[in-house]
């Protein structure tokens, strides 16, 4: 019995439960026998009286209609009593039929949105972070560069206030005279490697002089670096004739000047596309 | 620069989905900012929508662990479902509201393929009152009164919403499943009771029409009297 | 299922950049939260690093217009630079971001090139006093506080972030132009805050010498721009 009372709490209302029974007969709802349907609906209902359910109105209309059907079956067919004006449409099985079918139709469908639901919990939206420009990661000819360039800076007051040439100027080459010479070299080749420029360099000392002057002439818009690829090798062009720009004194506190406060090397010296 | 590969890029990069309208407005903007960018300034809907449906179709066969869809008719990037454990470990716990019961989910159905649609009509169809579960729609957002009937009494219609396509990951209420067969009722009437094959599937046409505003509401009681 | 494909759902959802041990993580959760999740449980770091970079070729090679890079040992989903224009006029973006200033990039070598340094050490070598300076760079995430020097005062220690590797495109510090031959280049330190030097492996501890104790940092005169 208290199995029963499980299966009448899940049906959704006396459709569900015929549905239910019609799958018990295992027939297809356009060949179910309907006398014996409203019987055993019928039978379900007495049996949630005798449990003490709580019966929703819905059931016993809908018991109400199955014994009509049932009492008009069990006639003879010459004695079944042809309504006054009852169209075919009207008749009473035909009508519950259509309610089945229709219901069983939209029973199926809540079935596949629940499977859609289920499915949604697993699905996760791409949120975007904000966008990274590969370009920025890179902007080799601003960043590096400019870096590098403050280490220069640094190094020649240093020295200055020392008084002294230290280590990196006691070599044969001096700053400007490797200025002198890259200029010349890259006045005769418009496309160096960032490699080359040190091929000839024999100490650790002319690295870092060639290095200084590469940077020198960088700041003096004399020369552009390019890269072509995030970890492509740099290569060194000559840069466009321009207006010679003069840095402009930042006070201490504006860390973060907009562009247009600062000339960068990129934007004022675009690179040929070749 | 093909025009699937741009709009493929946006949505990669977007922070919500977008709809035709949203990326062709990127596509203006990009082409007055960037001279290069001018090529698809004026795109048409309709070029931008199949280059939304052949990279979606792309991304579907690709094998990868994301695809594209368009639910509501805004496109977006999602994971495959079987990635969600992991997913789930680095975005955390996602609040989803609690799944629908059984009555909302089929009263939920039959608003979704008859709208728009009275209550009286979808208890008729449900053999149940639908007073609570209807509040419940409404108040998750699912369902939204459209308008009224022009019957005595002038009852609300209700249908769906956005919501509930997103809810459900449907691009547009034609993506419901067997939405053609469910959506046009009536059903046949076969010849003889009783014998003949159901096959509703293949009701002839003159059979689908539209939701009657007609179909004026009648509990089956009504219909016969007490034997 | 591949680990390459749960990691690329994982790198895909991500907000924020993810390394090795970050996605360890997550595998970890993942499978604790999820049975079936459990099979990369205990992936090693060599296992992820190696399905990530089969999985960052196979986005290479793909022709998409985003792909997966790796920056300061952080691995991410980034567009192609060929579809800023797009991406760009989508997020509303039309200034670049802010430049660093002159003094903040001298100060930001300094200690790029000679962390773990004190604000004083700093000072010293510029000569000017760098409040200001090295307070934005600390917000902007660009160094941060790395302990403090054993010496009278535990002045604290400064050192660069993730964020500076990124900021330049960096992978690591070694990968600094010319790192070993500028940091050996010597710079005066005052004797009296020289600093233990843990962090340069690569530097040899003679070559840092100490200068010849000196003034205090000298008047502001020194801060004009480049001669």
């Amino acid at each position: 019995m208290s199995d029963y009372k499980v299966k009448f709490e899940v049906f959704e209302g006396p459709l569900d439960l015929l549905l239910y029974l019609i799958k018990k007969q295992e027939v297809d709802i356009y060949e179910v026998n309907l006398t014996q349907l409203a019987s055993q609906f019928i039978e379900y209902i007495e049996v949630m009286r005798m449990l003490d359910l709580d019966i929703a109105g819905e059931f016993l209309v809908m018991a109400s209609t199955l014994m009509y059907i049932k009492s008009r079956e069990l006639l003879p067919v010459d004695q079944q009593v042809q309504v006054e004006g009852e169209e075919d449409e009207d008749d009473p099985r035909w009508e519950l039929i259509r309610q089945l079918v229709e219901y069983k139709k939209f029973k199926d469908a809540a079935a596949q949105l629940q499977q859609l639901e289920s499915r949604q919990e697993h699905v996760y939206r791409r949120e975007a972070p904000k966008p990274v420009f590969e370009a920025e990661l890179q902007k080799p000819d601003v960043s590096i560069f400019d870096l590098i360039n403050a280490v220069n800076t640094i190094l020649k007051r240093v020295t200055d206030r020392e008084g002294e040439a230290r280590e990196i100027y006691e070599d044969k080459w001096s700053v400007s005279e490797k200025i002198e010479m890259l200029a010349k070299l890259i006045g005769s080749k418009p496309r160096l490697k960032f490699s080359e420029l040190f091929e000839g360099a024999t100490s650790r000392t002319e690295v870092v002089v060639t290095f200084l002057a590469m940077l020198e002439l960088i700041r003096m818009r004399q020369i552009v670096c390019v890269q072509s690829d995030h970890f492509a090798e740099i290569e060194i062009t000559k840069a466009e004739p321009q207006t010679p720009t003069v840095p402009t004194e930042i006070p201490e506190q504006a860390i973060f000047e907009d562009e247009t406060a600062k000339p960068v090397p990129s934007e004022s010296g675009p690179t040929p596309a070749n | 620069m093909e025009l699937k590969n741009i709009l493929e890029s946006v949505l990669f990069s977007a922070q919500e989905p977008l709809s035709v309208k949203d990326l062709r407005e990127v596509l203006k903007t990009a082409a007055e900012q960037s001279p290069e960018a001018a090529e698809f300034k004026k795109a048409s809907p309709e070029l931008v929508t199949s280059a939304l449906e052949a990279l979606a179709q792309e991304h579907g066969v690709s094998g990868r662990s994301y695809r594209i869809v368009s639910v509501a008719e805004r496109w977006q990037f999602v994971t495959q479902p079987e990635y969600a454990p992991w997913v789930k470990a680095l975005v955390g716990e996602r609040a989803r509201p609690t799944r629908l019961s059984q009555p909302a989910l089929e009263t939920l159905a039959i608003i979704a393929y008859r709208q728009p649609i009275t209550r009286a009509e979808v208890e008729q169809v449900r053999g149940v009152a639908i007073d609570g579960v209807l509040q419940t729609l409404l108040e998750r957002g699912l369902v939204e009164q459209v308008g009224v009937a022009e019957v005595i009494g002038r009852p609300k219609t209700y249908g769906t919403t956005a919501t509930f396509l997103e809810y459900f990951g449907l691009r547009a209420l034609e993506d419901l499943p067997a939405a053609d067969e469910l959506r046009r009722i009536p059903v046949a009437k076969p010849e003889a009771l009783l014998t003949v094959d159901p096959g509703l599937a293949t009701a002839p046409p003159e059979q689908l029409q539209p939701a009657p505003a007609e179909a004026a509401p009648q509990a089956p009681a009504e219909a016969q009297p007490n034997p």
